[in-house]
């Protein structure tokens, strides 16, 4: 497991804190004059300077954990937090409609699309993909975007990011679906792109992503070198929309990407560039398990690791149960499409995250402030972390590549 | 895609899977022509207000049986009702619908959750069912999304639950 | 008790609305083309319109909620509630930094100073007063003012307005010390006015406020018919603010202000355009009261009614418990100077206030989602307020004039 | 006023109530010469971290003896520390002080309250203990004051508690 510090920054890199820290050090400098040193005991305690904290090298154990704020959601939040320690690494104000961020390969910059009014709830709309400093938690620069992100309940899929960083994917709808492109090494919109009607954006590549439509079929948008739309593709229709439909919770294993219906069964769909072929599809649940009203569920019940595995969470509900907090969390191997352990949380579990390395953790966020966290490979309940929220949003390992 | 067209495009992707699609579009050629001839249906006082006589159990509940397939705060917790939003907020034109069985009458009733809009959450009576709910790439059926489309603000307010109708 | 209701409105009265009822009415036809009669059984239930709602003539009884929305304090609210029939009449988003609102004497327009950042918590700082108009609970107009507003804990008196409705004043702090003037009939700022390091706003009459100096003192500021300042007063050192603080949290009785001190000495300070003097100081607690520890306290622990009676929230936390919630509320009979009687609330209580009728309400917000209800004349309680808000800000019943 | 005079003012009135106002006048000037020919006092990294040896406590806790007075999110619970600031927030340059007993030496010590500004509360850890707290219109010693004033933005994140010196 990789260790990760806070580094003890001296430095504050902005101008503002700086010149926070004149006059401080002015302060202490006349109560210094006044604080005369006691006569006789021990040493007293020594006057402190106070600084700005920095980040170190970052680990893939290290938590996000977006906050919608449900009760300020126009002053919604992104908490890092280091899963090792539990132990909150920092925090970013990120505007209105919290869902997820993206982020560059090596972690240094988060993408984060947000929204804003000139008057916080009216006035006019901007909305933007903002740029952070991991290491200094700090507001790098934005790019204006159209004022049209999606947003409700926060789900994962409403933004991507291309395999190799380049471009960041932020889903629209107006009711009108589309997706806005912007290119992160140039900081520059190089397309708004229609999407027939198909939501969300699940990234297939350098220069593609996924869009799940209406009429069970899947959309790939392909994109030329300039950022603009090179070509289209839809698979044939493979999933029954109204009989079964896919939920927009997917997962991506090794590549592939990897979605559950409402009634547990999963479809791998390989993408790259090239293409998009759904590739097979097994249930999760045999009719015994169906009948006793098990289904998939909660704001965000599948993970997976590269390993093989997928996560699951699991309740009772029966039929229209796909958003209720998991009682459950089943692993389950891809390989030998078994499921190989079930891991039965204090509490239902709404959302699911695993790390991306070696030694991976699972973390389950409970419907209050507690996040559960277990060793994803055998499934050992570990020390739970404290949220500083109730109830989390979106929650992502930080996947270093 | 200007702002009708989305619009009648969710109309249309909403009732198509509620009626044969061949039907629907011989009556929506027929709704429309009716719309260009209507400018402005007048809003009728008679139905204005709230839960109607045929109707039992308490509408600020999650359990009353408009609540189907809502998704946030209860209007009539926050100062509108079923089919009013509280005062200064804006009605979302566009709106997801659940299909909700009335239990005084035993009909089956095509319920329309506006969002009302404008202004921060209500923070009362949060409800969450989802009997019919869909995932948001049937954004007709979807609770998940914010409906504040296509008002002056996307801030979330709260949620109504109209009868528009019974349900084939 | 006078009765309220909401006016089932059926016109809105801005386009935004006119335009979303033609789609929906257009979305209604088309519907109604497919839903046809059922066949026999009774009439099934009619299509419904959807509308906003209007309020009445506004109550005494009717209670405002300031709410910081201390998780996302830069999306505030403000909440009304019917308190006769504990029923929320409807909200405002307010920006950042709630404390307390103005409004006109006959409560048709509230004035409420907000702040805002271009993006949420960053970029350019505006601050306003911005008009609502109460009846549709709408956005009128603003009135940009210094971007300096004080704020912090919610404090009443971080704004306040003349007597005659004229004038609205805002208190700043950067940390020098000014009051920002709006002529609301005009809807322009006429002046900032430095106030020599003394805080808080409290109205003295048409053209005339006062604050508080931390020499003991209490400064009145004259303005002229222009909104500028006029003169400037000063009274004698009356209290020792190191030895037994006034609080800031005054209340106004009959048009004087009535201060307590840390230890319970309540100081009444006469005040008009003409002058200010502080006229007599009396104690709430003899030495055996002080001794069991009884203080004042609480984040707004004091209200009076112009019946003579002043209600102060007690607690029995000794020194240093001047924000600690009240266990008591005491009755006091401004003229006997005697305790008239003593409510102990269910729960320990935050913030006080009580409406100007003469069937006067006493409001109390407990520490959780609860506001208790009495009788402010006998004490007598009455069934408790569901406030939509953990902890309330300021409590304000509608002083119609 | 300028900010600076502002900042200066803070200070005296600060420092007045703790010691006769002519010694600290005399004294002030001293410091005003030295601040002027100290343009940059060093952040000395010896005394950068946290709690220093001669403590003891949870300084995660609101009964942490250097929180006598404080009032807000513990920023040791969001980033930060005693004497630090979380990543990306910017420190007050004013505050609110208050003077605390060190239980391990028995001595006062006056504690600096800096705000870290420029987030949204980080919602961990909320203490309010008032040893010593005064009202707003005696400002140096009122943690009432969202004291993110100087900074680039005034959202309240969360307060240090630096030992600046020891107490008279």
């Amino acid at each position: 497991m990789r260790a990760t510090r806070i580094t003890e920054a001296t430095r504050a890199n902005d101008a503002a804190t700086k010149s926070a820290r004149h006059i401080l050090a002015f302060c202490i400098t006349t109560l210094g004059l006044l604080v005369s040193p006691l006569a006789g005991a021990a040493e007293p305690l020594k006057p402190e300077a106070i600084y700005v904290q920095r980040l170190g090298a970052p680990s893939p154990h290290w938590l996000i954990l977006n906050d919608p704020n449900f009760l300020g959601n126009m002053d919604s939040k992104i908490y890092l937090i280091d899963a090792d320690r539990n132990h909150m690494l920092g925090m970013l104000s990120a505007g209105g409609w919290r869902n997820a961020v993206e982020y560059s390969p090596d972690f240094s910059t988060i993408y984060s699309p947000e929204t804003y009014y000139d008057r916080g709830t009216r006035g006019r709309r901007t909305d933007v993909l903002s740029f952070y400093d991991v290491a200094t938690l700090s507001f790098l620069d934005e790019v204006k975007i159209p004022p049209k992100r999606g947003s409700g309940a926060t789900l994962r899929a409403y933004s991507g990011r291309s395999d190799d960083g380049r471009y960041v994917y932020v889903f629209n709808m107006t009711p009108a679906m589309s997706v806005s492109v912007v290119d992160v090494a140039q900081r520059i919109v190089t397309a708004e792109i229609s999407t027939d009607g198909c939501a969300m954006v699940y990234p297939s590549g350098n220069r593609s992503f996924l869009s799940l439509c209406g009429n069970g079929r899947i959309r790939q948008t392909v994109l030329g070198d300039n950022g603009e739309v090179l070509t289209t593709r839809f698979t044939d229709s493979f999933f029954d929309p109204n009989q079964d439909p896919l939920t927009e919770k997917a997962t991506r294993l090794s590549g592939d990407w990897h979605f559950v219906s409402f009634h547990g069964v999963v479809h791998k769909v390989a993408a790259s560039d090239a293409g998009v072929s759904p590739e097979q599809s097994w249930p999760l649940l045999d009719q015994q398990q169906l009948d006793a009203g098990w289904r998939p569920g909660g704001p965000h019940f599948l993970a997976s690791h590269d390993s093989g595995l997928l996560y699951v969470a699991m309740n009772r509900g029966g039929p229209d149960s796909h958003k209720k907090p998991g009682e459950q969390i089943w692993i389950i191997d891809t390989v030998s499409k078994k499921r190989q352990q079930v891991i039965t949380p204090p509490t239902p579990v709404t959302q699911l995250a695993v790390s991306s390395d070696d030694r991976p953790l699972l973390a389950a966020a409970s419907e209050g402030p507690e996040i559960y966290l277990f060793d994803a490979l055998d499934g050992t309940p570990k020390d739970s972390l404290s949220a500083p929220i109730l109830g989390a949003g979106v929650l992502q390992f930080v996947d270093l590549r | 895609m200007n702002r009708f067209d989305a619009i009648v495009d969710k109309v249309t992707r909403k009732i198509a899977r509620r009626s044969s699609r061949r039907r629907f579009l011989a009556r929506l050629g027929g709704a429309l022509a009716a719309a260009t001839a209507l400018p402005v249906l007048p809003v009728r006082r008679s139905h204005g207000a709230g839960p109607q006589t045929a109707e039992e159990g308490d509408p600020l509940s999650c359990d009353y049986w408009r609540h189907c397939a809502i998704d946030g705060f209860l209007c009539g917790c926050c100062g509108g009702s079923v089919n009013s939003c509280p005062p200064g907020s804006e009605i979302s034109p566009v709106s997801w619908i659940g299909t909700c069985t009335n239990p005084v009458d035993g009909r089956d009733y095509v319920i329309s959750y506006n969002d009302c809009c404008g202004k921060s959450g209500c923070g009362r009576c949060f409800c969450n069912t989802n009997e019919g709910d869909r995932p948001v790439y049937m954004p007709a059926k979807s609770n998940d999304i914010n409906w504040c489309l296509g008002t002056s603000s996307n801030a979330y307010h709260c949620s109504t639950a109209v009868v528009i109708g019974t349900a084939r």
